[in-house]
């Protein structure tokens, strides 16, 4: 626990959302005029913002507690985490998605204004993340979440057919109506709160933890329910994750890497934000969320194994994985927070580098169907080799960084007198292995498919694609040998939250 | 303690043409006319709004009533206009008639009532909560979530879901006005304007989903299976 | 620092030389030679280092090289002399079996060799990180990193369907041996005192807790350790995997993997039953237990070896064959920890001799199987015959190798069987289960004898023939002879002064077990050099003094060849007799198939219509044995265990991906179900 | 280390040289019962001597053919110096040399075959292979009789075994080994009902079909002396009852029994037919497993 922990007042935690929404407004007024405008704008902003974060997350590491606007805005160890890790993706999808975008198969011709408001999106997505993770008021998070929903709708809808437009209007509805049952859930702890916390009008995160114990138990029980069921149709846990496998599949590959390398995040964050709050206090709730992450592990898994179309497969295995990093954060210990974190990251980096080889596959070879990639090992080594890697290290073999993540989780299940989840955790770790591998074996190196696709590897993939592979690659094995290169970013952000529940 | 008591039964009645109004809403197949059901609806939130701000004698609500005047029976109507005039009138036939859906309301309203007076504070989070318009109010706005809920469920035409959609919403912005009192104006203007966009988008979908498919009928938006 | 870098720098060398080996793998010569060359200077640190360790007594890190403060595992490097006997044996087998593959792979020309060094040298670091870390976390790790190189050198010949599937089944039981030692890991790691930690003392320490308390968990923990370190040993019945990995790796991986790989498994084993487990009555039940399944893999696989005619399988049976015959030594130790200190040293002493000899004739024996591979291209011992004509130098190595296997005395199999069958048969005066498992022992190498001889005699003596047709006329390149030569010498070394190596051995196995627990060295086996003498304290009950017997064993000859040279007889050179006919060497030739014919007959029962040769059904899939379709269904597995059981699988998992019907509304009603459903859990649940 | 010479000569002078001698009394014995005179009993001697000189026939190219003879005659001789003949301990053995014993036996076996492989010559092969079976079911049989008389003695040295044995008396688990050995024992030298391994008419000599000349006295040389280092030890271990504490007088008891045991397997030799392999290899595997029951009477401590 980190005791010298300064409040410090500064522009920094505004900067990080005004910052890309800025950018946005600018590529939607210059963006139609040329490519470079709206890629270079998009590339600046999100370089700035990284470069903001990475302030932020310095100085957060020296023990400061950036606050704004008298407390509204408060960035700690978890939400510097949080801005790190959006933006650095957002770099790598924008530069995927320059090459991507243009010229790939499906859909009509793109005009200029699809790609325009494509980066502008991408880059509000960004912003509205930025200020999720910068608010520090129950209601004003719960609306920066919504707003995270509805900047990256139109994004799923981005090809306009008729499939992309069903998904995104699951997309849309379905989480506009679980988010809602949140913001109920949000009503309920501000009124029990308001009253035990004199003087105080608008709810801030830090103070929920000191009357955590005091709130009338019911009220809270179902506050908790509709906090998970809300926030988890954000994170796709199962009864609620109808929307995740047909917006992955029907969206660009580089939205879909970053629906599922931080959209769903997101919902996590909120999740840690309250229903970890709630751990300590009541056994029932850290149960509660095992259960349900165990439920939703294996049947996500399970789900996956018998998929035909790739980004089908990785959306299950993203429900199943993020099923993980919510048991964690449920668990309420330091440990449980710390393995929930890390495999946060860690899925972040892994799911998007199996999402971009994903788009490999699909530009040179131009479909998504496992049974008509035949033997591409050959003609792709890189997307091979980046694939392999990603399998490997999603099903937590140990030279890849999911291996210490799930490790952890387990000690710290095991520590928590939770064997049970412990298992299910390892069986269904099995199962991914075996199912990555398999879908590996079938599309990279089994002999052509009975109804030979003429367009396999009809184009080579273009140089900045294989970088941004690579680049996640590369980040997944020097976390697997180095985890403990994480290790100060982690333990801040786990004791933000961990010194949140102290308070109580 | 006249008016109090006045107010009191004033509230009663502001509260069951509220409910009337979000049925109409509900059920009526013209689009047109449910849009003009869903403002006045709103239009009587307002008025709840404004009559509990003197009730409870807190002044902020008069704002409230003001801001959910502007944007709930103007705005939100007028999108609702904008795209309903592209969409076929009649809406898609529902699942289940208006008479077995009707029935399922008034059981809906008659147990939720029983149960929040019988035991309120398993609810109702605090003491000046569970006060009888506090209450009362608490039970209409869970009564409307779940209408609006009902709607979605059951209705299979795009624009009636944006319509139980935003009974939804209204049913959440009452549930405010008793349990978050203190909350600041800038919060709820938030709120509001992520309803606004989240209701502008859908539209605009429906409007989309309309030209491509020709029809609004959501149950065939099901290519995506397994 | 002081000698641990020399650890660093064989690590950091063995690494540099993958990345060169993947950078250089196009000019294939090249990337052999460079691999050679690093593979060699890290051989170099690692002998020298463990000679360091014997003689100077063990080597430790100061503090931890890499911490997870989170978990409290840390990579503590510590050289004691048990890791430093693994040392020696990676160092000598690694660069013998690089040498070997040198020219060896030139056979490879349609795989590329960037799936062959890499892994190859990825696949010594692993083992050297296996045996040097005394953290549990850290052990795991690098145990499933050597599976993953060893799986890939096993799929190295992408081509063919066989090894791909071998490799596959290799992976998949592997995989879930070291899931049982994750569990295991666990259980035992959630045990330990207050700040957990998973270095090995914390967790000896917890399992003493454990022990104490004497609860059956011990056993839990016990028997998924067993089960890990044994699957990867290839222990029958959990090593069926191995006859088929082995033979579908090149050989000179093959070699590495009965070398070294497998006593990773071995040194699992004698780690955790004689270090972790303090001397309680759970070491007497688990030292029986050992022991039987060694019994179970001598007599399974090496009577199942008798009849097979592929080279490279054969040897691999062989290999399930000697690792029974370790695990019988460690088993009868282990056992023998309650009871008896110096007979128990002696046994576990035989045990490791074993493994470190059985490390020098196994690999040679795979290099020869590889050097007839490479010269007539055919694994089968039916297309070949009489190659010592052509191959002088193999096959003196294979000859040396075979009868070292068989125990034939001057040779060092004998010299560790001879302390093995001693042991058990004296320790039986106790128990007679160590009698009747010596008994089968000594019967076994028997029959080990009788299945080398058929090798040798099909292979290498009789008349010249290789149904390829060979090539050159010469023996196999000086790069793959080299290697042959230092392993077979070192066969003969270990015969002849089997001294050197126990006491070496001794101080392993006295710095595991408790202090001043087993007798002194010198005590047990006695100080002259040439010889030793097994003494348990009542007196000596065996002796072997190689030396003499070879001065007897020269003297005779001598004599011999002079009487027969005393006649003054007249040599003429004769073709063969063949009875007189014009003979084609094909219609004379007498098969190895048809070699034991006879015997085979005896042991070729049939339990209702499955040809069992040797107690391992042969390919039970024989298209022309017309057989009860029930039996034949009960037997294949695949179809009544693993297909429906993936089958149910699949069709569960279509179940559930079919619950996604589409239609928007549908999905409304989760999200309602859903929040009910939590709320009513969240009540149900047992409160705070 | 002059005792060990001194025996060490007796051993051989008994193994080598006189083991010609008691050949020639085993087919003196066979004319016998074949009712005719038989050549005179140094007969042996003579055909060594006259082999020695004969034509020395070689394969070409095969140096390991030609070494292998010496080597085995080696071995033999080095198996005489293993066994105690008379004395109570072996010139070259020590404490626990049973299991040296059963190994350097099977080296002698392991260098017959050799011989037979290296000729390259099918009939030599099929030879050998009778010869490996003979010797994969025949050993356990010797292995199972001297850990009987281990486990009994409790400890593994020949001299412990028969002093044990001569102090302690008759025991059941010692007679059943004797029984099981004698029957091995007709195997084990190779005589008529299990010579299948060079049955002249059968194979043309099978093993040794193509030695000829100084090669072909050793081996034959080797077969005599294996005669006589197992007899020596059946009786050594076995039958050491009459034994008078005087060196001299006890090798020639042992003499005297070994000739006696000779005889009696001269005499089975002479009134038995050939067996075929696999009749050979049934009868002692079924051997075998009643030898067991020897173990366990000794086990019990019977």
């Amino acid at each position: 626990m980190m005791e010298n922990l300064r409040e410090v007042t500064s522009v920094l935690p505004i900067l990080v959302f005004v910052v890309p929404v800025g950018a946005a407004l600018l590529i939607f007024a210059l963006g139609r005029m040329h490519r470079i405008f709206r890629e270079a704008l998009a590339l600046l902003g999100l370089a700035v913002t990284f470069a903001i974060s990475l302030v932020i997350s310095g100085r957060v590491l020296s023990g400061e507690l950036l606050t704004a606007w008298n407390g509204n805005l408060y960035v700690d160890g978890l939400s510097a985490l949080m801005e790190v890790l959006g933006s650095a993706l957002g770099i790598v999808i924008v530069l995927y998605a320059t090459k991507y975008l243009p010229n790939h198969q499906i859909g009509l011709p793109l005009s200029p204004w699809r790609h325009t408001y494509f980066y502008g999106l991408l880059v509000l997505f960004m912003g509205t993340l930025n200020w999720t993770c910068a608010t520090n008021s129950l209601i004003w998070m719960w609306v920066s979440l919504e707003a995270t929903t509805l900047t990256s709708a139109f994004l799923v809808t981005f090809y306009w057919q008729r499939e992309s437009m069903e998904a995104g209007y699951k997309y849309l509805l379905l989480i506009s109506v679980g988010v809602t049952l949140a913001l109920l859930g949000c009503v309920l702890i501000y009124a029990a709160a308001i009253p035990l916390l004199p003087g105080e009008n608008l709810l801030h995160l830090t103070e929920i933890g000191n009357v955590a114990r005091l709130m009338p138990e019911s009220v809270v029980l179902v506050a908790c329910a509709m906090f998970v069921a809300g926030f988890g149709t954000k994170a796709g846990l199962i009864p609620f994750h109808a929307w995740l496998p047909d917006a992955h599949a029907e969206a660009p590959v580089p939205v879909s890497a970053l629906l599922s390398g931080i959209v769903i995040k997101i919902g996590a964050y909120a999740l840690a934000r309250t229903v970890t709050i709630f751990a300590p206090y009541y056994e029932a709730v850290v149960i509660f969320v095992a259960i349900l992450a165990s439920v939703s592990m294996v049947i996500g898994i399970v789900m996956a194994l018998v998929q035909d179309d790739l980004k089908r497969l990785l959306a299950y295995s993203s429900v199943s994985q993020i099923a993980y990093v919510i048991e964690g954060l449920g668990l309420g210990t330091y440990l449980g927070i710390y393995g929930g974190l890390f495999h946060l990251v860690n899925h972040t980096i892994v799911k998007a580098l199996l999402f971009l080889c994903a788009g490999a596959l699909m530009y040179a070879a131009g479909s998504r169907k496992i049974s008509e990639l035949g033997t591409v090992a050959k003609k792709m080594p890189v997307t091979t080799f980046c694939f392999f890697v990603g399998a490997l290290a999603i099903g937590g073999l140990p030279p890849f960084n999911c291996f210490m993540s799930k490790l952890t989780l387990f000690f710290a299940l095991a520590d928590r007198e939770i064997l049970w989840a412990a298992i299910i955790g390892i069986v269904t770790g099995m199962v991914t292995v075996a199912c990555f591998v398999w879908a590996a074996f079938r599309i990279f190196w089994r002999k052509p498919a009975p109804t030979p696709n003429p367009q396999i590897a009809a184009k080579s993939v273009p140089f900045l694609m294989q970088v941004s592979m690579l680049v996640l690659a590369l980040a997944c094995i020097l976390l697997g040998v180095f985890p403990q290169v994480l290790y100060p970013m982690l333990n801040a952000a786990t004791d933000s939250i961990l010194r949140i529940l102290g308070a109580g | 303690m006249a008016e109090v008591i006045a107010g009191g039964n004033l509230i009663i009645t502001l509260y069951l043409i509220h409910f009337g109004f979000s049925l109409l809403a509900a059920e009526l197949r013209n689009l047109r006319w449910s849009v003009l059901a869903i403002t006045l609806q709103s239009l009587f939130l307002a008025s709840i709004l404004a009559t509990f701000a003197n009730i409870a004698a807190n002044p902020s609500l008069y704002l409230w009533s003001l801001t959910a005047l502007i944007t709930k029976v103007m705005l939100i109507p007028y999108l609702l206009w904008l795209y309903i005039r592209q969409l076929p009138t009649a809406e898609t036939r529902p699942w289940l008639g208006t008479i077995p859906s009707v029935a399922v309301m008034l059981l809906l309203v008659v147990f939720i009532y029983s149960f929040l007076h019988t035991n309120v504070e398993f609810i109702a989070p605090s003491l000046e909560a569970a006060v009888e318009p506090a209450r009362s109010n608490l039970a209409l706005s869970l009564t409307v979530c779940s209408l609006g809920l009902w709607v979605l469920l059951v209705r299979r035409d795009a624009a009636k879901a944006v319509i139980g959609l935003v009974l939804l919403e209204n049913g959440v912005h009452l549930s405010l006005v008793t349990l978050a009192p203190t909350l600041p104006e800038t919060t709820l203007i938030g709120i509001v304007t992520n309803v606004i966009i989240t209701v502008w988008l859908l539209l605009y979908l429906a409007g989309r989903i309309f030209r491509t498919l020709g029809t609004t009928d959501t149950a065939l938006l099901s290519e995506l299976k397994r | 620092m002081g000698p641990i870098v020399l650890l660093f720098i064989g690590f950091l060398l063995l690494v540099t030389g993958a990345m060169v080996a993947i950078a250089t793998h196009r000019w294939r010569l090249v990337c052999s030679w460079l691999s050679f060359v690093f593979v060699l200077l890290a051989g170099g640190c690692f002998l020298y280092l463990a000679i360091l360790v014997f003689t100077s007594g063990p080597i430790a890190m100061a503090g931890p090289l890499l911490i997870l403060p989170g978990i409290g595992a840390s990579l503590t490097i510590a050289i004691d002399p048990l890791s430093a006997l693994l040392l020696l044996i990676v160092s000598i087998i690694s660069s013998c079996t690089t040498l070997f593959s040198v020219r060896y792979t030139l056979r490879y020309q349609g795989e590329s060799l960037v799936r062959y060094y890499p892994f190859l040298l990825f696949l010594f670091a692993t083992i050297v990180g296996v045996v040097s870390t005394r953290d549990m976390l850290f052990f795991i790790a690098f145990w499933e990193m050597m599976t993953l190189a060893s799986y890939a050198l096993v799929v190295f010949e992408r081509g063919n369907a066989v090894s791909l599937r071998a490799g596959f089944i290799y992976f998949l039981v592997t995989h879930v041996a070291t899931a049982c030692l994750v569990m295991a890991a666990i259980v035992l790691y959630v045990k330990t005192p207050a700040p957990h930690s998973f270095s090995f003392d914390s967790l000896s320490a917890s399992l003493g807790a454990i022990v104490a308390a004497n609860s059956a968990l011990v056993h839990l923990i016990l028997a998924l350790f067993f089960i890990g370190f044994v699957t990867k040993a290839g222990v029958l019945p959990f090593g069926f995997w191995l006859p088929n990995a082995y033979p579908a790796a090149p050989s000179g991986a093959t070699a590495v993997f009965a070398g070294a790989l497998e006593k990773a498994g071995i040194y699992g084993v004698v780690r955790i039953f004689c270090e972790l487990l303090p001397i309680s009555h759970y070491s007497y039940v688990w030292g029986q237990v050992i022991a039987i399944f060694g019994a179970i893999s001598i007599f399974v696989g090496t009577m199942s070896a008798l009849t097979q005619d592929d080279s490279k399988r054969l040897m691999s049976f062989h290999a399930i064959g000697q690792i029974g015959y370790m695990l019988l030594g460690i088993g009868l130790g282990v056992f023998l920890l309650p009871i008896n200190p110096p007979l128990a040293t002696i046994a576990l002493v035989a045990g490791l001799f074993h493994m470190i000899n059985h490390s020098w004739f196994k690999p040679c024996l795979f290099l020869n199987a590889g050097s007839i591979l490479y010269k007539t291209g055919t694994r089968d011992l039916n297309k070949v015959g009489g190659l010592l004509r052509i191959m002088p130098f193999t096959g003196a190595t294979a000859i040396i190798a075979s009868l070292s296997i068989a125990g034939i005395p001057p040779l060092n199999g004998f010299s560790s069987k001879l302390l093995i069958f001693e042991s058990s048969i004296m320790s039986g005066v106790g128990s007679p289960l160590f009698i009747i498992l010596g008994l089968v022992a000594i019967f076994i190498s028997a029959v080990t004898l009788a299945s080398f001889l058929k090798f040798l005699n099909s292979a290498f003596l009789g008349k010249l023939y290789a149904e390829g047709g060979i090539d050159t006329q010469k023996d196999v390149p000086l790069s793959m002879k080299i290697p042959q030569g230092v392993l077979a010498f070192l066969c003969i070394l270990f015969g002849v002064v089997p001294l050197l190596p126990m006491r070496m051995i001794h101080s392993a196995i006295s710095s595991i077990l408790p202090a001043n627990y087993s007798p002194a060295a010198g005590f047990l086996f006695g100080t002259s050099l040439p010889g030793f003498s097994l003494n348990l304290g009542q007196g000596v009950i065996g002796a072997w003094n190689p030396l003499w017997a070879l001065l007897a064993m020269a003297i005779l000859f001598a004599l011999g060849f002079f009487i027969s040279k005393a006649g003054m007889a007249r040599t003429r050179e004769a073709e063969t007799w063949y009875g007189g006919r014009e003979h084609v060497v094909e219609h004379v030739r007498y098969a190895p198939h048809s070699f034991y014919n006879p015997f085979k007959q005896i042991f070729a029962f049939t339990i209702k219509g499955i040809k069992f040769e040797g107690m391992y059904p042969r390919a039970i899939s024989l298209p022309r044995v017309t057989m009860p379709g029930r039996l034949k269904a009960a037997f294949d597995i695949d179809h009544w265990l693993y297909y429906p059981f993936a089958r149910g699988f699949m069709r569960l998992s279509r179940w559930f991906s079919r619950v996604h019907v589409g239609i928007p509304q549908v999905y409304i009603l989760w999200i309602i179900l859903g929040v009910i459903a939590c709320i009513i859990v969240l009540f149900l649940l047992p409160a705070g | 280390m002059s005792f060990v010479i001194g025996i060490g000569i007796l051993n051989l002078f008994i193994a080598l040289g006189l083991a010609p001698l008691f050949e020639g009394v085993a087919r003196k014995l066979k004319a016998l019962v074949h009712s005719r005179i038989g050549p005179p009993l140094i007969q042996p001697y003579y055909d060594l001597l006259k082999l020695l000189g004969k034509e020395d026939i070689q394969p070409q190219g095969m140096y390991f053919a030609r070494v292998v003879p010496w080597i085995c005659f080696a071995t033999v001789a080095t198996a005489a110096l293993f066994v105690p003949m008379g004395t109570d301990r072996a010139p070259l053995g020590a404490a626990g040399d049973a299991i040296l014993f059963i190994y350097i036996v099977t080296l002698v076996a392991v260098c017959l075959i050799m011989t037979a492989a290296a000729s390259e010559n099918p009939f030599a092969f099929i030879g050998a292979s009778r010869e490996m079976m003979l010797q994969l079911t025949v050993e356990p049989v010797l292995v199972i009789a001297l850990i009987t008389a281990a486990l009994n003695a409790r400890s593994f040295g020949i001299g412990d075994m028969a002093n044990w044995y001569y102090f302690k008396g008759p025991s059941i688990s010692m007679l059943l080994a004797t029984i099981f050995l004698f029957l091995a024992l007709q195997a084990q030298v190779g005589k008529l009902p299990f010579d299948m391994a060079e049955a002249e008419s059968e194979i043309v000599g099978g093993l040794f079909i193509e030695q000829s000349g100084p090669k072909y006295a050793l081996l034959r040389w080797t077969l005599m002396a294996k005669q006589i280092i197992f007899a020596s030890l059946f009786v050594q271990v076995f039958i050491p009852w009459p034994r008078i504490e005087i060196l001299v007088l006890d090798i020639l008891i042992h003499l005297a029994k070994v000739l006696g045991l000779v005889l009696l397997i001269g005499l089975i030799d002479v009134v038995n037919p050939r067996l075929r392999i696999d009749q050979a290899v049934k009868y002692y595997l079924v051997l075998v497993f009643f030898s067991l029951g020897a173990v366990a009477f000794a086990v019990i401590g019977a």
